[in-house]
């Protein structure tokens, strides 16, 4: 049998873990089961991920799809017709906008993600505290999880000064917490809703002088924020988790409905959760390149 | 005594056509040396050999007796070879300056000598008594005074060779007279010369030698005294040619064209004129008197004031579209810059300016070919292949593309800026009879020369244009050199 | 001497090469995915790359026009984007008014066709009448463009109404004999470009603006006027593009066509038109943008190696195909 | 005579304007930035801004010379991330055998610029040797160095070992007299840049292939190597921003570079390069750099707009940025 994985293109840290996820477990499942042939894509845009898919679908006859998708919307009518052919389907991370489409639907929390964050924030900023944050890139994840982080400071007085758009990228998130630097004389905290970016956030900072000032929390769990936090860095008091490796187990799962008699359907999602220095160990994994 | 610089038996094909077969020629220090031939003899490719632009297909070069092979410009400018191309061969963008020194620019150190560049260049250019300004990039110059940094270029690289493709092509009598001061000198110095020129009287004038080309063969070499001026011509076309103006025609009554009050900004001021029915209108002027540029806003080409009016229809500034409609079309003097494209096919320069008479709806590529046929016979296009691209003609042949482009709109008023630039003598006499049938049968044509004698020969009236202004006209008799170099020196004033 | 013959012979090959190479790098293509997969051939997948290049392959027709006469245009990716938005917002917003049906998708098609009219003619005026470079007016619009999407879906992602989704989904998965729509609208395009650029007054004038500006003045042609045709056309074409895109999708976001224009620009450049102008061929184009829609679609084909070295594969089929034809280029 | 007098005067009108406008631009653009934020001129802000600017900046100080010579380098970008990639890799392999110490440092700036020159040697071969489109060469390696990087740090990000980080560091936070490193290295490459492209034979001749290939050769320029080296001189240039920026964040990814040479582009046509070559100025790139910076600066020290919208005010002020020299654009 053939399963055919597709997922964005390793242009963000995240999506490096991502990318990096599904090869180990691609690998790993190849040496286990010699039947199971793999197919792996990885797209830069959402219409060469329609373009991914048609192509597994025409030339490697896959059995089972596991699918990323960039956008919900774009990508849903293309995964419905695959579904529709009765190849298996599972869904990480991003939903579609239809229902009942996916056999298996893997996902993290944005929502969670945003609450988490917020809640923190809320609960260990007095009120009148001025935070600045630093998004993603434009999309419907961001938007969501910014939601739920608005919304988990609702009433807790907090001051938001600025939300500009740090891409995900540290390079972005640098230059414009450089200016939110020059911009704001009072600043007492940073969400960054991303590891890349709480990294290039926290070199500015540095660079300012002004580390004593505030702290910075990220997003995802990436391995250096984890150690820091580990190591009670008191400019990254937490982190929220959002793992990479959902991806491996959407490819387990998967790989498991053709190697084992048990029926695999359903949802798992993998909430998002603090990270603090007490729990910090147990989400450090050393080989990970994230 | 060894010649400096020789060819034998050299041959040279573009693709499977040989244009040059088996030419021997030798150049003597201290001797002025003219090649001479139709358009399309191979003239230009001859010299472009001995200066290392272009490998001969056979035979063999020799520099002071030995063969040598030159395989770049450079090769042959370090053993003293300068060439001054036909083509012009200035960066546009590059300043007169940059461009005199391209190549060889001078140094202090590791930086340029901006001084030293500029005050040589000044010198030269004063030498020419070329007043175009050092710093002027080559792109804001008038197309004389490009020919005069080109002359410069090759002066000052002191060349123990220099040859010179149609110098004087684009220059009028005083800058010829210049460069001819230089020649003179350079003659002295040792300097040997080959120089090629379409101006028989200025082939006499100048060479010690002369060496005629046919179809890529010489038929004749031998010392200049004694070669008349026909003798030259008959040589070169193979026929005799007397008569090289034909009769003079008066033009009708009826004004076709008037022009009340041009003024072109920076170049023209307040000229008018009348041109009348099956008449051929000399202008005639020093360079950069303003001629083209009159021409140019009148054609519409160039933002005007004033009033144009063509059959009683008045002409819109800036619309040659409109002034095309109105049977009225100009010829440009620039064919490299503003008459061809001269990386396409002669097909497609031929028909761009009259694409609407092939075009229904889409273009009838027969038509084209046929048109290409015609145009290749009536006006003895040389070509060696129909494929050729523009650039790859003969200068002269350009010309002639460039004249069949624009009949090709079948115009009643005809401006031609420097009709005969490159053109061979027996082409020449062609064209003149060409643009008398033209007036014979009722078109009327403008003649805008710096060759006084074609103005003389071809019109029967004349205007003269000094310093953007009309200064005034001459008619039957009074259409001689005297009065008309008097007026355009601004020494008379209106005359007429 | 012996150079004769080798002199003759060289530039009618160099000349032929340069017309067939783009060709010839297509079928080498074709046959190593011949080669690599029993399925390359079969209908399903022809169809499946044919019709998803059939976007790139509309705007690059366009393009080649653009360039031939000189220009380039930066913007045609963020423009699709753009004119995919304002489509979806209008068929939405028509929706109940109109009522579900092939009114709404019409007047939805009318609008995209416009917006993308209106596009070109901004980048059109900004070059022709601004005088700016084509460069930065269209690296400018390109910025604009990709925000304003950004912002009209407000970061996420514009859908079109799911049923409306249904009636319009057959512009990009129908078709008629077999042959989708975006296959078909693509040969129609690029045929009437070929013979636009090749058989009229248009194609010649585009030719002579990029030759030479100043010529094409002296000989009557309406410079600004060509220049700007080519970019409404243009723009028009993105439009058509968009049009067949939307059905695939059915939404539009600040990742629609993100790149579009480098692969158009790639595909003209690729077929053998030249970058500074002055000739262009259509057919070209067209093979130009098969070459990058198998190169892709052959990558997924196979796993001969890490997805992340796909770039470079890429990267290095282009430079290959460029250098079957390279004598080619070297003849002008 | 009258006519002369006037003659001579309206051009230089017209270049003063050209000369200025991208001067007045940045003019303008502290003007807004003064009036919208107090800290705007700041020392902190102000070196910032240039500090960040210098990887662009002089990268395209090199692109001037590139465009100036009628090419184009679309890989600069990806060459950055790629040199950035094994600049790492390689200090971090060294740090075992080395010690921790300037020595693991200055063999890694040693292997940067290397790779930088190898990269753009890479480049300029391909191009004269190989006689392929810029274009396409520089479009190919785009892709080839951004899969190498992304496959180098297999997918993820690769950060220079911690404590060579703090050794690394002073390089891009540091500086004398007030003056970050960057800064000061920007201002020399630039100053250096200037004089090579006004008062060398080099500089010259760049402009003079840009302007007539054929004119050039026929002045015995050596076209072929002038090209070749202005390749290898923009690698050079590549490898020197990169060894600036590996200290600033001291990791590098795929996501490193991104649109750089967009970036690197639009600068150089900003000051008043011409894209087709033949005209180049250094300081006018200079200026078209530090345009460019602040007006991301600009933008992210004030919230007028939707941060969505911030693409489409960069692209407007652009188009406007260049509107300011318009009538000297139109001189050439
Ligand atoms: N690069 C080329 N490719 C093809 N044919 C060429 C090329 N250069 C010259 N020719 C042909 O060689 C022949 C001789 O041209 P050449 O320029 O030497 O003539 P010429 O004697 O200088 O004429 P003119 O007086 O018109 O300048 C012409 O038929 C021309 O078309
Ligand atoms: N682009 C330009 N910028 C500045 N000056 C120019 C430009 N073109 C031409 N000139 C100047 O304008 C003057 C008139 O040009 P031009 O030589 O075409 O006039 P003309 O009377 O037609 O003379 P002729 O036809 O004999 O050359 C010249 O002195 C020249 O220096
Ligand atoms: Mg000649
Ligand atoms: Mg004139």
């Amino acid at each position: 049998e053939t399963i055919g994985i597709s997922i964005p293109a390793a242009t963000h840290g995240w999506a490096g873990g991502l990318n990096y996820h599904a090869q180990a477990s691609v690998a790993r499942l190849e040496e286990q089961f010699p039947d199971l042939d793999f197919v792996l894509a990885t797209a830069s845009d959402p219409a060469k991920q329609v373009s991914d898919i048609e192509d597994m679908v025409a030339t490697r006859n896959i059995d089972a799809l596991v699918v990323l998708p960039f956008e919900s919307e774009p990508l849903t009518a293309p995964v419905a017709r695959v579904a529709d052919s009765g190849t298996f389907v599972t869904v990480v991370d991003r939903g579609l906008s239809q229902d009942g489409i996916e056999d298996l639907y893997v996902a993290g929390d944005n929502v969670g993600f945003g609450r988490v964050a917020g809640e923190y924030f809320a609960e260990n900023l007095e009120d009148g505290a001025k935070i600045v944050v630093l998004r993603g890139i434009a999309s419907t994840v961001d938007n969501e999880r910014v939601e739920a982080f608005n919304a988990a400071l609702e009433g807790s007085g907090i001051e938001v000064l600025g939300m500009e758009h740090g891409n995900w990228n540290r390079d972005t998130s640098f230059t414009v917490m450089q200016d939110y630097l020059s911009r704001f004389p009072e600043i007492d905290a940073v969400w960054a809703a991303d590891d890349d970016m709480a990294t290039g956030a926290l070199q500015a900072i540095e660079q300012a002088g002004r580390s004593d000032e505030m702290w910075v929390v990220g997003g995802a769990g990436m391995k250096e924020i984890v150690a820091r936090i580990r190591d009670n860095d008191k400019m990254l008091p937490v982190d929220v988790t959002y793992p990479p490796a959902m991806i491996a187990t959407a490819i387990e799962l998967t790989a498991m409905r053709f190697t084992s008699p048990a029926p695999v359907t359903g949802r798992f999602i993998i909430g998002s959760e603090l990270i603090t220095p007490d729990n910090a160990e147990s989400y450090y994994f050393e080989d990970s390149p994230f | 005594m060894t010649p400096i610089l020789s060819l034998s038996a050299v041959t040279r094909s573009f693709g499977p056509v040989e244009v040059l077969h088996g030419l021997d020629i030798d150049l003597h220090a201290g001797e002025v040396h003219a090649l001479i031939g139709e358009n399309g003899a191979g003239k230009s490719t001859t010299m472009k050999i001995m200066a290392g632009f272009l490998p001969p297909t056979s035979g063999t070069v020799r520099i002071d007796g030995q063969p040598v092979t030159l395989t770049s410009a450079a090769e042959a400018e370090a053993a003293g070879i300068v060439m001054i191309h036909q083509e012009f061969n200035l960066a546009a963008h590059l300043t007169v300056t940059q461009n005199v020194f391209l190549g060889r620019e001078l140094r202090r150190g590791l930086f340029l000598d901006h001084k030293g560049m500029r005050a040589q260049t000044q010198a030269l250019l004063d030498r020419l008594h070329c007043h175009a300004s050092p710093d002027a990039r080559i792109a804001d110059i008038s197309v004389p005074d490009r020919q005069m940094v080109e002359i410069a270029k090759a002066l000052s690289r002191r060349a123990r060779v220099l040859i010179m493709d149609e110098p004087t092509a684009v220059l009028t009598d005083r800058e010829t007279g210049v460069l001819f001061e230089q020649v003179e000198r350079l003659k002295a110095e040792g300097v040997a010369i080959l120089y090629t020129s379409h101006k028989l009287p200025e082939v006499r004038r100048l060479a010690d030698r002369v060496t005629i080309l046919r179809d890529g063969t010489r038929v004749q070499s031998g010392p200049a005294n004694g070669m008349t001026e026909d003798k030259m011509a008959s040589a070169m076309v193979g026929r005799d040619l007397s008569d090289l103006y034909p009769p003079k025609r008066r033009g009708g009554e009826g004004v076709i064209l008037s022009a009340e009050n041009i003024c072109v900004p920076r170049f023209v001021t307040e000229a008018s004129f009348e041109l009348r029915q099956g008449e051929i209108l000399g202008f005639a002027g020093l360079v950069g008197s303003g001629r083209t540029e009159l021409m140019e806003a009148i054609a519409g080409l160039r933002p005007r004031d004033g009033i144009v009016t063509v059959n009683g229809a008045t002409l819109t500034p800036e619309d040659m579209r409109g002034a095309l409609d109105q049977g009225l079309v100009y010829l440009t003097e620039d064919r490299k810059e503003c008459g061809l494209l001269l990386n396409k096919s002669l097909r497609e320069n031929l028909t761009l300016l009259s694409l609407d008479r092939f075009s229904h709806g889409l273009i009838d590529r027969k038509a084209e070919e046929a048109a290409l046929d015609r145009a290749i016979a009536d006006w003895d296009i040389r070509i060696p292949h129909r494929d050729v691209l523009a650039g790859n003609l003969s200068g002269g042949n350009q010309q002639k593309l460039l004249l069949a482009k624009t009949m090709l709109t079948e115009p009643r008023i005809v401006i031609i800026d420097e009709p005969t630039r490159g053109i061979d003598i027996g082409t020449k006499q062609q064209i003149y009879r060409f643009i008398h049938r033209l007036a014979a049968e009722g078109l009327s044509v403008i003649v805008i020369s710096s060759e006084l004698p074609e103005v003389i020969g071809l019109c029967d009236r004349v205007i003269v244009m000094q310093a953007g202004r009309v200064a005034g006209q001459v008619s039957g008799a009074d259409v001689n050199e005297q009065s008309i170099v008097r007026m355009a020196m601004g020494l008379q004033g209106e005359a007429a | 001497m012996t150079t004769v013959d080798t002199r003759k012979a060289a530039p009618r090959r160099r000349v032929n090469l340069h017309a067939i190479g783009p060709l010839a790098a297509l079928v080498v293509l074709l046959l190593i995915g011949m080669a690599l997969n029993d399925n390359f051939l079969s209908y399903g997948n022809l169809t499946n790359v044919l019709a998803r290049s059939a976007f790139i392959g509309i705007i690059a027709v366009g393009m080649t026009f653009v360039i031939t006469s000189g220009g380039l245009d930066l913007s045609v990716g963020s423009m699709a984007a753009f004119v995919a938005g304002v489509m979806i917002l209008t068929m939405n917003a028509l929706l109940p008014t109109m009522g579900l049906g092939v009114g709404v998708i019409l007047v939805g098609i009318l609008v995209g066709l416009l917006t993308g009219l209106f596009g070109g003619a901004i980048n059109g005026l900004l070059i022709t009448r601004g005088r700016i470079e084509a460069f930065i007016v269209t690296l400018g619009t390109m910025g604009i463009y990709r925000s304003l999407i950004t912002w009209l879906a407000d970061g996420g992602t514009l859908s079109l109404n799911y049923e409306l989704s249904g009636v319009y989904r057959p512009v990009y998965y129908g078709g008629i004999l077999g042959i989708s729509w975006p296959i078909l609208v693509f040969a129609l395009v690029a045929i009437g470009g070929e013979i636009v650029m090749r058989h009229t007054r248009f194609g010649r004038h585009c030719a002579a603006i990029g030759s030479n500006e100043q010529v094409a003045k002296y000989s009557a042609v309406n410079v600004m006027r060509v220049r700007m045709a080519t970019y409404v056309l243009l723009g028009i074409l993105v439009g058509v593009a968009t049009v067949m895109y939307v059905p695939r999708l059915g939404s539009a976001s600040a990742a629609t066509g993100v790149l579009w224009e480098l692969e158009a620009i790639a595909a003209v450049i690729i077929g053998g038109t030249m970058l500074k102008g002055g000739f262009g061929r259509v057919w070209g184009t067209v093979v130009g943008v098969l070459i990058l829609g198998f190169i892709g679609n052959i990558l997924n084909l196979t796993d001969l190696v890490s997805p992340y070295l796909n770039g470079a594969i890429q990267g290095v089929i282009i430079i290959l195909a460029v250098v079957l034809q390279r004598g080619g280029l070297k003849a002008h």
